[in-house]
């Protein structure tokens, strides 16, 4: 196939494309049956009994109700086969393996996003080892989108306010398109990348080598300090308007309402998500609300930096959400926005906004 | 009962002189056919609009089609390419695909076939011709200020609050002429109901008949739904309530089920009529009844009900729940019987026929040909565990054009081909339409049949641009493309210039039973000088038909 | 067969009142218009149907949330105009029985009692979506009535901005603006009365009856957060505001058909011969009423027994 | 099917009695109050969803009343009939199916 001058078939790269390509084959089995023969019937009866004299009439023919209940039937029962071989792959690419590597995935308009649970993160690339289950936790900031790698076969959407899941077990080194499948405005069909299958050894060196990007922790002070402009309001001395964040992680604030939480990663996240919700004691609350100006990403390297002032640099292990404060009779509540999240079994741990009103929309169009 | 033709139309069917008074010559003013109740003079209306926007969304197919010669958008920018492609869809199913046997050949014909003077509501049919007007309108306003990037099918969130093209205009326009489809529906099943002449019953209608009244009940049932959907869709852009938000805990994948329990059935509303012209083409031409016509005339009723239960399989990779998937994965795979049903049976009915290769005959061919691709390849998407893989790429583009162009155009063209002499009394040259009609055939094939590979490859639909590796693949689409519009052009013109030839076809050209072709061409406009009574069986060449078919020898020698 | 009526051949024949040139005869005419007027309801239902759908989904997912919108609705005007509906569809029955009866003044005075009791319908209705936008409960950002500063209790200017919020909160400058402190306590969208989602999350004998949805669209991190809530009481009055607008505009185009009819009506059109006019509008109006049973349990009363059975 | 037939003029319709009426708008207006009374009561103790239940257990009893008297179905032909029944047909379908995906939705991917 390879020196075919444009390619015919995609390459099998997962461990169910073969499944997949087997269904194929199967219903193209099914089709060539029916197809060829119908035609193949039209051809000859078109041929066989063309007129003889212009506008004969023959014998007329009424019908037969043994040959409708045959060609009823048959097509009946071969329709449900295809039923069951399509359920069978279906199951395969649907059921989520327990075990699998979990990536988190976060499409926006019009770019992919990946982090994988060392915290590592990707743009538009995703590195994976090959022979490994790969599970894909996916949502999105904006609108629909659809993570589709061909040579797995296998997609689905993302969708706003919750999470859909992928997965799939490479078999073969090599570099794969990964595509956008669902229409997501402008720049669809550039929202694409390429997916890395890597020997496991090559994946760590990977891993423990791609050190180049910038971190979760300065990528939040550079919000933090510049483009967010945190740092005016809470100063390193304490004297600004807003409190101190240097040390506070892991240790109990006292709220404006009596109350007495201990400052961990949801913590933080609420107070630049909803910051008039927890009012720090003795602190108008004068911060404005980041909800919709922050997207995740950048929300998860602020946590990472603030953490980090207080002097842990473990990066963004668990999401906000999952480090439980959860109250006993809402286990599972999922992050704010998550509106309509997958129910209450969720047990993921990334969290995601949703989305916002949006700078693109415009009134009354 | 005596023959119910007339002397007049006796001399007519042999004597190339067109009766002097019929519908189109009486009354000239433009008022007489703005404000006509005509059901033949408003099936002229609708063909003209029709036509029109096949040609306006022809062109962007050209577009679409040039754009994707190269594998970089380097024609169109994204932005532009999106909005041609939204504008070809929008204006293809909406104002063409969707009126186009119904509001045309099916205002024109079921009145006649059933021997009754007009339909049960000929001012309401006249009201739908204004209402699709209207909707064009907005649509066409929207275009003009810079058009819809939403796809054809309007998703939320991207349409309630992303995009930035005219979608509320656009959907206005598809709301309002969804009405003028819901008014043509009820005027059918009405007219079917009481119309029929003396005699005419159930089972002595023709196939058409029946699959009209099918594709009429999908129109009342479903249309009403898109309609309201598209209303919520363009009340929440433009309050932003969130009722599709998800930001506020509002459901996107609920607009899609909306969406799809008209959409679906849409797509029978789109190939049903079709159905039934391939029947009257394969009937006329073989000269003998439709094989098993009781089954085929059910096949329809069961399509347009099981049709409004599998609407779900638009839905696979939606994040739809994986048991929902499963029970519309099998609903489709059941709705496809009836289909198989009805192509088995125009088989069967070619068997020991007197058959004829005139044009309409060889679209009839076309159709079975193309609607089996795009109907098997159906199966595939039908198949959850497939459709995984194809859901969205080319595969689908290719799947839905066999059935939308390979099957209800090229029948709307046969249908055409075989009642224009009826419609406008003169005969199109036979030759053009034959080389037409294969044009359309082997340019259509060499269109989309590269399409299914590259879908299975992966390209993704509604891409402005594409990996180089699938461009000798897209070259080929391409250049079918350029042959399909030729042939899709040439019986603009040939059939335009018979009007002006003195060509005349006479009342029955071919020799057919059915009742529109025992009055004269074009008829007169109360179709029938007497109420007829019937009392042959549909598609009855023989003897007791009431009519004197005399073979062909004679007129001919 | 023979007995046919020819409408238009060269001479006349017998041509009733009313009989329109395409059919036969009356009885052919007669069938068509109910039958047409039938299958023009079954789209109506259809039609209303998309948003029930929404409904149903969304009731579903959050009930607490429904509950509390609903019991912002004034159930004493919901039942008012229950009883006005259903008054109405009897004075539009009886109108039929006398076009059947061939009474004309009893005709003419039935369909005014109809419309009149149609506009009754269309005033109470008015006065609800009144206090509706006096209340800041039309879901629909700056549609409703600016509380202004002089209306105020001193409370409300005391504690402006205290947890005060705005969906969709642009920036805390907003927040601190003269506008939002205008629309504090009764403004907008102040319409969370949560103590139902906490009802329900403790709910019978400690067995908590939330639903999933639910679970995770009002709490942030196991706090009530009446927020989100309230996000999800501004679905319901959306899904009110579709739902009573759509029928409401029906009841003016029934109102219209009726001012025809009467017009008809007076010139005496209507006998036992030919009054599938009467007839047919008959069915529409009923049809509206029917429309009108079933949002009445489901927009007012659904709901209500929460605040019964746990005292509020 | 039932059919219109052509061989006699006007087929006499059927006039419903005013005691009829009445009685039907008797029932509704019980109906009507019965709803209102029965939504004050919490039912959930009976079984959770009692309330609705019932609520549009009267909703529909109401809507059959009118429909088979006020609009005269119960005095009409075959046809009318098919074209209520099929039309709540429909909508049943599009609530059931719809249904079917949200309720089955929490239980994850398989
Ligand atoms: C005229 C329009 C038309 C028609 C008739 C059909 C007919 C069918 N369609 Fe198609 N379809 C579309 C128009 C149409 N479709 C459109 C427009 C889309 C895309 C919309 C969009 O997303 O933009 C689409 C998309 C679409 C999808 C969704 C794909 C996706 O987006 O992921 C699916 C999935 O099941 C599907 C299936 C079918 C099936 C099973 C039939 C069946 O009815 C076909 C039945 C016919 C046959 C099967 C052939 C004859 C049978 C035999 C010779 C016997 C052998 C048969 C058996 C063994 C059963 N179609
Ligand atoms: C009835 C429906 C219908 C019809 C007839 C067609 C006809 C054609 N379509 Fe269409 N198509 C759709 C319905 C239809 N399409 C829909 C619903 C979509 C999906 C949109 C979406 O994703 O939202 C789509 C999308 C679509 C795509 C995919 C775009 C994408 O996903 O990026 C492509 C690409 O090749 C395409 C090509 C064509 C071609 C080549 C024809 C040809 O058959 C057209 C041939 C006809 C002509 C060329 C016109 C002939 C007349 C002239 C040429 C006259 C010239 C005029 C003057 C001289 C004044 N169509
Ligand atoms: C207008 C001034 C201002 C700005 C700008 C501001 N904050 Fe604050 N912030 C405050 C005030 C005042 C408080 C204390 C009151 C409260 O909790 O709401 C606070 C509280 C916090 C807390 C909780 C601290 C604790 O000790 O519990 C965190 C975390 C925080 N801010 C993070 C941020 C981040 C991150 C940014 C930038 C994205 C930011 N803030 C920008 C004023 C500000
Ligand atoms: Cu993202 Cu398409
Ligand atoms: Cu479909």
């Amino acid at each position: 196939m390879q020196n075919a001058p444009f390619p015919l078939w995609p390459e099998q790269a997962s461990t169910f494309a073969w499944q997949v390509d087997a269904l194929f084959v199967y219903i193209t089995l099914i089709c060539l049956f029916f197809g060829v023969g119908s035609v193949a019937a039209v051809i000859y009866f078109a041929l066989k009994y063309r007129e003889k004299r212009r506008f004969a009439v023959p014998d007329p023919i009424h019908g037969s109700d043994l040959l409708e209940l045959t060609w009823t039937g048959i097509p009946f029962v071969l329709a449900l086969t295809i039923f069951v071989f399509g359920t069978i792959v279906f199951y395969q690419l649907y059921s989520m393996p327990a075990d699998g590597m979990e990536v988190y995935v976060v499409g926006k308009q019009w770019m992919w996003k990946f982090q994988h649970s060392t915290g590592q993160r990707e743009i538009n690339e995703l590195h994976i080892p090959v022979n490994r289950r790969v599970k894909l936790t996916m949502t999105t900031e904006d609108v629909l989108h659809d993570v589709f790698i061909p040579a797995f076969r296998t997609k689905a959407d993302v969708v706003p306010g919750r999470y859909t899941h992928l997965w799939f077990e490479a078999t073969k080194p090599g570099k794969y398109r990964l595509y956008c499948a669902e229409y997501c405005g402008l720049n669809h069909s550039g929202m694409g990348g390429w997916v890395y299958v890597m020997e496991q050894r090559d994946f760590d060196n990977w891993l423990s080598g791609n050190a180049t990007s910038q971190s979760p922790i300065e990528a939040g002070k550079e919000l933090f300090q510049a483009k967010l402009q945190c740092s005016s309001c809470h100063l390193d001395n304490g004297a600004g308007r807003g409190p101190k964040l240097t040390g506070i992680v892991g240790k109990p604030v006292k709220l404006n309402n009596g109350e007495t939480i201990t400052v961990d990663e949801t913590y933080l996240r609420e107070s630049i998500l909803n910051s008039q919700k927890q009012v720090v004691d003795g602190y108008t609350p004068i911060m404005p609300t980041f909800k919709g100006q922050v997207n995740e990403e950048q929300l998860l390297s602020l946590i990472a930096y603030i953490k980090s002032l207080s002097g842990d640099t473990s990066g963004i292990t668990a999401a906000p959400a999952a480090s439980s404060t959860s109250s006993s009779s809402t286990q599972g509540a999922s992050p704010p926005g998550a509106g309509n999240s997958n129910a209450a079994g969720n047990t993921q741990t990334r969290t995601t906004t949703g989305g916002q009103a949006n700078p693109h929309a415009k009134d009354g169009r | 009962m005596e023959s119910i033709l007339t002397e007049a139309q006796i001399a007519a069917q042999s004597s190339p002189e067109a009766p002097k008074l019929n519908y189109l010559t009486n009354g000239h003013s433009v008022a007489s056919w703005l404000l006509t109740r005509d059901h033949k003079r408003i099936a002229i209306l609708y063909l003209i609009s029709i036509s029109v926007f096949f040609m306006v969304g022809g062109l962007f197919a050209a577009t679409i089609r040039l754009e994707l010669l190269t594998p970089h958008s380097d024609l169109l920018d994204p932005a532009t390419y999106n909005r041609v492609f939204t504008a070809h869809g929008i204006i293809m199913v909406f104002l063409f695909l969707i009126p186009s046997i119904p509001a045309t050949l099916g205002n024109f014909l079921i009145p006649i076939m059933i021997g009754a003077k007009d339909l049960a509501f000929p001012r309401i049919n006249l009201l739908s011709w204004y209402l699709y007007i209207i909707g064009a309108a907005f649509a066409l306003y929207a275009l003009m200020q810079g058009g819809v990037d939403t796809g054809w099918t309007f998703y939320a969130p991207y349409s309630t609050t992303f995009s930035n093209g005219y979608v509320i205009a656009t959907g206005l326009g598809a709301f309002i002429v969804g009405f003028s489809s819901i008014t043509t529906g009820l005027n059918f099943i009405v007219t079917i109901h009481t119309m029929r002449a003396p005699g005419m019953t159930w089972f002595k209608m023709p196939l058409f008949v029946w699959a009209h009244y099918a594709t009429s009940i999908m129109m009342m049932l479903g249309t009403p739904v898109i309609a309201i959907t598209l209303l919520l869709m363009v009340l929440e852009r433009f309050a932003h309530i969130g009722i599709f938000d998800p930001a506020i805990g509002g459901d996107p994948i609920l607009f899609q089920h909306l969406f799809w329990f008209y959409s679906h059935p849409a797509v029978y509303i789109m190939v049903l009529p079709g159905m039934g012209v391939v029947s009257e083409l394969i009937s006329s031409f073989s000269r003998k009844r439709i094989f098993g016509y009781v089954f085929v005339a059910f096949s329809s009723i069961a399509i347009a009900v099981i049709g409004f239960l599998v609407w779900g399989h638009h839905m696979f990779v939606s994040g739809q729940s994986v048991y929902a998937s499963l029970v519309f994965s099998l609903l489709t795979l059941i709705v496809a019987v009836p289909s198989a049903v009805k192509i088995f049976n125009w088989t069967a009915t070619l068997y020991k026929g007197s058959i004829s290769y005139e044009t309409p005959m060889l679209y009839a061919f076309g159709f079975i040909g193309l609607f089996l691709i795009g109907g098997l390849t159906g199966l595939y998407l039908a198949a959850a565990g497939m459709d995984i893989h194809l859901s969205d790429t080319y595969f689908i583009v290719a799947h839905f054009h066999y059935v939308m162009v390979g099957g209800q155009v090229i029948a709307y063209l046969g249908g055409l081909h075989l009642w224009w002499p009826k419609m406008t009394g003169k005969m199109y040259s036979e030759f053009w339409g034959k080389i037409s009609a294969m044009l359309v055939f082997i340019g259509f094939n060499l269109t989309f049949f590269p399409q299914f590979l590259l879908g299975y490859l992966g390209m993704p639909r509604r891409y402005a641009a594409y990996p180089e590796e699938l461009q000798v693949l897209n070259i080929f689409s391409s250049a079918g493309a350029t042959i399909l519009g030729i042939g899709m052009l040439l019986p603009v013109i040939y059939l335009t210039a018979s009007l002006f030839s003195k060509r005349n076809a006479g009342a029955n050209p071919w020799f057919l039973p059915g009742l529109e072709w025992r009055i004269p061409s074009p008829p007169p406009t109360e179709n029938f000088e007497k109420t007829p009574v019937v009392t042959w069986e549909a598609y009855d060449f023989g003897k007791d038909n009431g009519l004197e078919i005399k073979e062909a020898e004679d007129f001919f020698s | 067969m023979s007995a046919k009526v020819e409408a238009h051949g060269a001479e006349h024949h017998y041509h009733p009142p009313g009989l329109q040139h395409q059919f036969d005869d009356m009885a052919q005419q007669k069938d068509s218009t109910s039958i047409g007027m039938w299958a023009f309801l079954a789209q109506e239902i259809m039609f209303f149907g998309g948003v029930f759908t929404a409904y149903l989904v969304y009731r579903a997912k959050f009930p607490m949330a429904f509950a509390a919108g609903s019991n912002h609705l004034d159930v004493v005007l919901g039942a008012l105009n229950t009883v006005v509906l259903i008054v109405s569809s009897l004075t539009m029955a009886l109108t039929v029985y006398f076009a059947q009866k061939n009474n004309r003044n009893m005709q003419v005075i039935f369909i005014i009692l109809t419309m009149i009791l149609g506009s009754t319908f269309l005033v109470v209705k008015y006065f609800e979506y009144k206090e509706k936008w006096q209340d800041g409960l039309v879901p629909v950002a700056g549609w409703n009535h600016k509380v202004s500063p002089e209306e105020m209790t001193a409370e409300e200017h005391a504690a402006p901005a205290a947890g005060a919020h705005k969906l969709n909160a642009e920036s805390a400058a907003y927040e601190a603006s003269e506008e939002f402190r205008t629309k504090a306590r009764r403004g907008e969208f102040r319409w969370a009365d949560s103590s139902l989602a906490r009802q329900a999350e403790h709910g019978h004998e400690g067995k908590g009856f939330l639903t999933a949805d639910e679970k995770s669209g009002y709490f942030t991190n196991g706090e009530l957060d009446p927020q989100k809530f309230e996000s999800k009481v501004r679905i319901f009055f959306w899904i009110y505001f579709v739902m009573t607008g759509l029928h409401a505009l029906h009841m003016i185009i029934g109102l219209g058909i009726m001012a025809w009819l009467l017009w008809r009506a007076w010139l005496g059109s209507f006998s036992i011969d030919y009054y599938a006019p009467v007839e047919i509008s008959g069915l529409y109006w009923h049809f509206v009423d029917i429309v009108w049973i079933f949002l009445f349990p489901l927009l007012y009363l659904l709901g209500r027994h929460f605040l019964a059975g746990h005292g509020g | 099917m039932s059919e219109h037939d052509h061989s006699h003029g006007h087929d006499e319709p059927h006039i419903v009695p005013i005691p009829m009426y009445l009685l039907i708008f008797g029932i509704l207006m019980v109906g009507t109050i019965a709803t209102y009374f029965a939504a004050l009561v919490d039912l959930d103790g009976v079984f959770p969803g009692a309330n609705t239940l019932v609520a549009l257990g009267i909703a529909f009893f109401k809507m059959t009343c009118v429909v088979l008297i006020f609009m005269h179905v119960w005095y009409s032909k075959r046809l009318i009939w098919l074209v209520v029944v099929s039309s709540f047909f429909c909508l049943a379908i599009m609530f059931a199916f719809t249904m079917q995906d949200y309720l089955t939705r929490s239980t994850g991917t398989f």
